[in-house]
């Protein structure tokens, strides 16, 4: 298909072209990537052992509307920008923020979701309650993952914009992060409001999260450079956006969902 | 009484930290499965086992070819081949099998696509068949690969190993026969050199099991993975990892056991 | 004499001769006619092994050269199976294929090199193994049999390449005293048999009873030959008798 | 002539496969400089270098000692010592290096910190210490613990072999001297084990490098955990896994060619 | 007699007895004068080597007593260092320690065992190496030395202790026949000297030279004893007989 009018031009805009005018793919199969470690975007449910989570819904539902099947493949985070940059998939998501040095490696659909940076303590924490006064003493030290947003919030809005601070203390995981934090190795780890309440669950008594938001970060699904899937892509999020689709996802996966 | 005193004879002969070792792991178990949260756990990441005991069962074979090859161009009297097998060896095993991995699936897969390409380019022109993509190769199968070409490194040491131990009056014997080179190493030199390293390839099992755990950083669905997935998704990191961690053991000392069972007995044979 | 084995100023040195190198053989001539027993005795290094090997072609010359029958043994491009099948080698360890039972050690080279069938060869070898006295030992493994047993395997093993000489190297010095007598008595059988045979050995028992002739062999050269009752009651040469002072 | 013909000697023994491998690495080493993002990926990853070599020394150094212990309790004429140590050696050698780290990291070093204060409980109360907390061990401090622990396992199981390999002769021959048992072991067993396995004790110590990767996972500095970090805020993953392995090869290649020429002299010294 | 070593009625079993297992000794009573030479000789297996290392408790008895001296070898407290101080023994294969020079090997036990201190254990050590006729090779390691000189050395390392007797197992069956006759001429000397000396051998020159007794065994049993001339040139049991027909 040509290119469609003004991808991410608006709500207006959307609503304007109506549900039934979105691209059809002609039953064409995408490639899509995701990691199954990010409740509740994408996880697998315990309980069953199915892989489910908010991109999930939002990707199906927008093969359909496109009139596409969807191959779930996994990979590790890791892997992910790249091997999509290399073509190995159609699209990739594990709640990837947008930035200007990813634009250079892939392209970017519109923002589906808004994230929230939150800070997740030990329940007995009482030094401290926001981002400033964690900054201001040098003892306090947060954790975070390589290279994912939190360790670029961190980094940005929370310290001193210097990568190398020492007060960051790297791991391979969330779960790592999180042990890390319990044991008392850090003071600190920076996480979206749906995995704090997940780890304040899995752990009674021992954590809490503290101060108001932090880093606020868009999502988008990520594609190879020049891929003819962001076009059609951004049609059908328009039109979830516009019909509510997105917010009953939203609800679906952060309020009602119960882990 | 005698009844009595075999009992006893063969109860002195079982050893006490492999007593310790069950019992602790039955325990383990036990305990685990009557909590509620260590059975869900359990469940899922035995659905990995299947994975990991694949990846490590399909390279350990594929290694185990690729390594004799490699093991007999090692001991060739042919210096060019001699010199290839050693140049592969050496590299492959100065590098951490994590490298290997990367490299495998980001350089490896799209270049081996290509050179399928170029030597089915006829077909692929007449429409025989389709044009290989990088995609084709999943990230197990590239996984396997990475871990293939990995211990293939260290396995030619094993068999190289093996043929060195063998007596050199056996090579002499056979020549003085009228055997010629290849006779010599196929009928003589190899069934020995087999037989004295069995139990050093059985341990190369061992490891390729561990090793595999790496092949999570690709993502594919290992014991590994999944546990790391799990623990993403109930936030119970402790309990995952015990779980992956008897998982593990289960393999492993089961096999070692049986590595330490069949030295013995080749020890047995041999001094008989 | 009607020479059947010709070694011709044979010269082999191991190793950088500028840098101390061993000259092991060090301008050897020898005949042996057919049907003879040639028993070679020497100190340890003298070049006894590396004499026999070269006869085998298990080591190459670096000068002189060998003939067994009408084959030169030393040409650049000798037929090396033809040459193997000349002449037969048994070696002091035995070195029996420890991976092989009795008879398959047997019938191995027949059906490789020879390409008998494997029945044919079953067959042969049954009925050299029956000659040496191991008739009930075919599926026996080397170390299920003693030395003794060990050592006539791997004679039977060179018989059934129907060899037209044998080159023994010390066949029985690493056998218990007991054992030794029952190779040596299948060794002088096959000397009556007419069998040409080089031998080294220091088994003064054997020399007397089936020797034609004995080879003294100092530092890579021969000095003193003769039938055994001349070399061993009157040396001629200081050296040989020094030595069998020494082994006597 | 004579020089000529010495310098062919020469010439004909050095391997190609070195020759090559050198060349190769030069070629890299002049390419990545020459162009300016590898300057600066290799200027990032070397500051990596330092903190894999201490990690892998002193782990090394540490399971050395661990491992002699172990080893001599495994080969020690009581059987609860002996037993305690299969124990461990079996456990710990069943299990992923990965899973080891997480141990140690998670469990390990709190539990150590709180024995720390049962020990020194009175001197806390009066003031003269302060509390051990897990943080005053540094990831880095429980990155080569484990490492220490799991490589322990391997050098115990080395030690054994070298205990055992030594001719039981030598034993009679001390014991029948009137040298106690343990003069045996110290004066006559032990420094020919060593001798026979300083080889085997070679490779761990590369192998120790190329684990030292898996540190990176509790995020300790290493070389690859600088890469990752890099390539993860770069994009440029192939340049900088490129730089990465060519660290690895650097350290490992080397070390396995001293491990050879070792090899060669104590085999040229036993052949004597 | 005058009994030194006194052995009695000893019984030593390997294995389990109810499968199959090896009476390697089966009642073997024996004694030595001080100042005896003894060989035992016998077929493979007979038992000879676990009589001598009996002897030294390398091996313990299942039944029967030993004594050397006023010391019972076989007593449940034995002070064993004391035992291996009475009786030195020499191996067939040297065992010399391979990672110290000669003169180390030789002040080793002194040392560490009479706490001689290293100044007069190398002196003596040196003063006893002379004596074998290896004072040129004080800093050599085993591996540089011959078969012949390696045994010399093992018997200067076991004369070091001034052990009151010496136990040989088949001190010469590993060497060439051109250093059999240097190891058997330092043995001959210290029995000249008036050592007490047990000596497995099956070396007649040795025997007829040094021998004062000849003890014959099979089976873990003595079938006979005597002097060298009663027992080779008219042995009394058939079994004898047949041995000595193998190895004379
Ligand atoms: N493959 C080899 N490499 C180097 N030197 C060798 C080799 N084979 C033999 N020699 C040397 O050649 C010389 C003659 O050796 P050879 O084995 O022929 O002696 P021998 O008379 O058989 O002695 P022995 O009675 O000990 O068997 C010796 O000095 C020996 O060290
Ligand atoms: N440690 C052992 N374990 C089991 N059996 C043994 C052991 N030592 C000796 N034997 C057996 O005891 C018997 C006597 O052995 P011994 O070594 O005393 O015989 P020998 O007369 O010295 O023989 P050889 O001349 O071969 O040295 C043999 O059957 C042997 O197999
Ligand atoms: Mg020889
Ligand atoms: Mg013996």
């Amino acid at each position: 298909g040509g290119k469609e009018p003004a991808a991410g031009s608006g709500p207006a805009a959307a609503a304007a072209i109506g549900a039934s005018g979105l691209p059809d793919l002609g039953g064409r199969v995408i490639v899509a990537v995701t990691e199954n470690a990010y409740t509740p975007l994408n996880f697998v449910d315990p309980k069953t052992g199915k892989a489910m989570g908010w991109e999930y819904d939002a990707v199906n539902e927008i093969a359909r509307r496109l009139n596409a099947k969807v191959d779930w493949q996994l990979s590790s985070w890791d892997l992910m920008i790249q091997s999509v940059r290399d073509g190995q998939f159609d699209v990739g998501m594990d709640g990837i923020t947008i930035t200007d040095e990813r634009k250079k490696q892939v392209d970017f659909s519109d923002p589906y979701m808004v994230s929230q940076q939150f800070m997740l303590v030990r329940a007995d924490e009482k030094r401290f309650s926001d981002a400033a006064a964690f900054a201001a003493d040098p003892k306090l030290l947060v954790g975070a993952q390589a290279g994912t947003t939190n360790f670029y919030v961190a980094v940005y809005e929370v310290l001193d914009g210097d990568e190398q601070n020492k007060r960051i203390k790297l791991f391979e995981t969330f779960g790592a992060t999180v042990q890390a934090l319990i044991a008392g190795d850090v003071d600190m780890v920076l996480m979206d409001a749906a995995s704090s309440k997940g780890y304040v669950g899995a752990n009674p008594g021992k954590l809490k999260s503290v101060g108001g938001p932090l880093g606020t970060e868009e999502f988008g699904f990520i594609f190879p450079p020049g891929s003819d899937l962001v076009g059609p892509f951004n049609a059908a999020l328009a039109s979830m956006k516009a019909d509510g689709t997105l917010d009953r996802l939203n609800t679906k996966w952060f309020f009602e969902y119960q882990p | 009484m005698t009844n009595g005193r075999r009992a006893a004879r063969i109860a002195a002969g079982v050893p006490w930290w492999l007593v310790l070792l069950v019992g602790l792991g039955a325990i383990a178990l036990g305990t685990a499965l009557a909590d509620a949260s260590y059975r869900v756990i359990f469940g899922a990441v035995a659905r990995g086992f299947g994975v990991t005991i694949g990846v490590a069962l399909a390279s350990y074979a594929a290694s185990l070819a690729l390594g004799l090859l490699l093991g007999l161009a090692r001991s060739s009297r042919l210096r060019p081949l001699r010199e290839a097998s050693t140049f592969y060896i050496e590299l492959v095993r100065g590098l951490p099998m994590l490298v290997i991995l990367y490299y495998i699936a980001f350089v490896g897969a799209p270049a081996l696509a290509e050179v399928l390409n170029g030597l089915l380019a006829p077909l692929i022109r007449a429409g025989a068949v389709k044009a290989f993509q990088a995609r084709d190769f999943s990230f197990a199968t590239r996984a396997g690969l990475a871990l293939t070409l990995g211990y293939a490194a260290f396995i030619a040491e094993i068999f190289r190993a093996g043929i060195e131990s063998v007596d050199k009056g056996q090579i002499e014997a056979a020549h003085a026969l009228g055997l010629s080179h290849s006779q010599t190493m196929l009928r003589v030199v190899l069934p020995q050199a087999v037989k004295n390293v069995l139990p050093a390839l059985a341990n190369e099992f061992v490891a390729i099991i561990k090793d595999s755990a790496l092949v999570s950083v690709l993502g594919v669905q290992d014991i590994t993975q999944i546990g790391k997935v799990y623990a993403a998704s109930t936030f119970k990191f402790f309990e995952t990892y015990n779980v992956v961690a008897f998982f593990y053991l289960c393999m492993t000392v089961s096999l070692s056991m049986l590595v330490r069972a069949l030295e013995r007995r080749l020890k047995r044979e041999n001094a008989r | 004499m009607n020479a059947f084995i010709r070694v011709v100023d044979a010269v082999k040195t191991f190793g950088d001769p500028e840098r101390g190198g061993v000259r092991a053989l060090d301008g050897v001539s020898l005949e042996v006619a057919k049907g003879e027993v040639v028993l070679v005795i020497g100190p340890s290094g003298s070049g006894k092994s590396t004499l026999l090997r070269a006869v085998n072609r298990l080591e190459r010359l670096d000068s002189g050269g060998i003939w067994i029958g009408d084959d030169e043994v030393t040409a650049r491009r000798a037929d090396l199976r033809r040459i193997r099948e000349d002449a037969g080698m048994v070696f002091q360890s035995f070195n029996l294929f420890s991976h092989m039972s009795v008879l398959d050690n047997v019938t191995l080279a027949p059906r490789l090199v020879r390409k008998a069938s494997a029945a044919a060869a079953r067959e042969a070898g049954r009925a050299i193994l029956e000659r040496v006295g191991l008739g009930d030992k075919l599926e026996a493994y080397p170390r299920q049999l003693s030395g003794g047993q060990q050592q006539r395997a791997a004679i039977a093993r060179a018989l059934a390449m129907s060899p037209k000489a044998l080159l023994f190297d010390e066949p029985t010095s690493a056998l218990d005293p007991e054992m030794i007598k029952e190779v040596l008595d299948v060794m002088t059988a096959l000397a009556d048999d007419g069998m040409t045979m080089m031998v080294v050995s220091h088994e003064m028992g054997f020399a007397r009873a089936a020797a034609d002739r004995v080879v003294f062999m100092d530092r890579g050269r021969i000095v003193e030959q003769g039938t055994p009752e001349e070399l061993f009651a009157s040396p001629r040469e200081e050296r040989t008798k020094e030595f069998l002072g020494h082994i006597l």
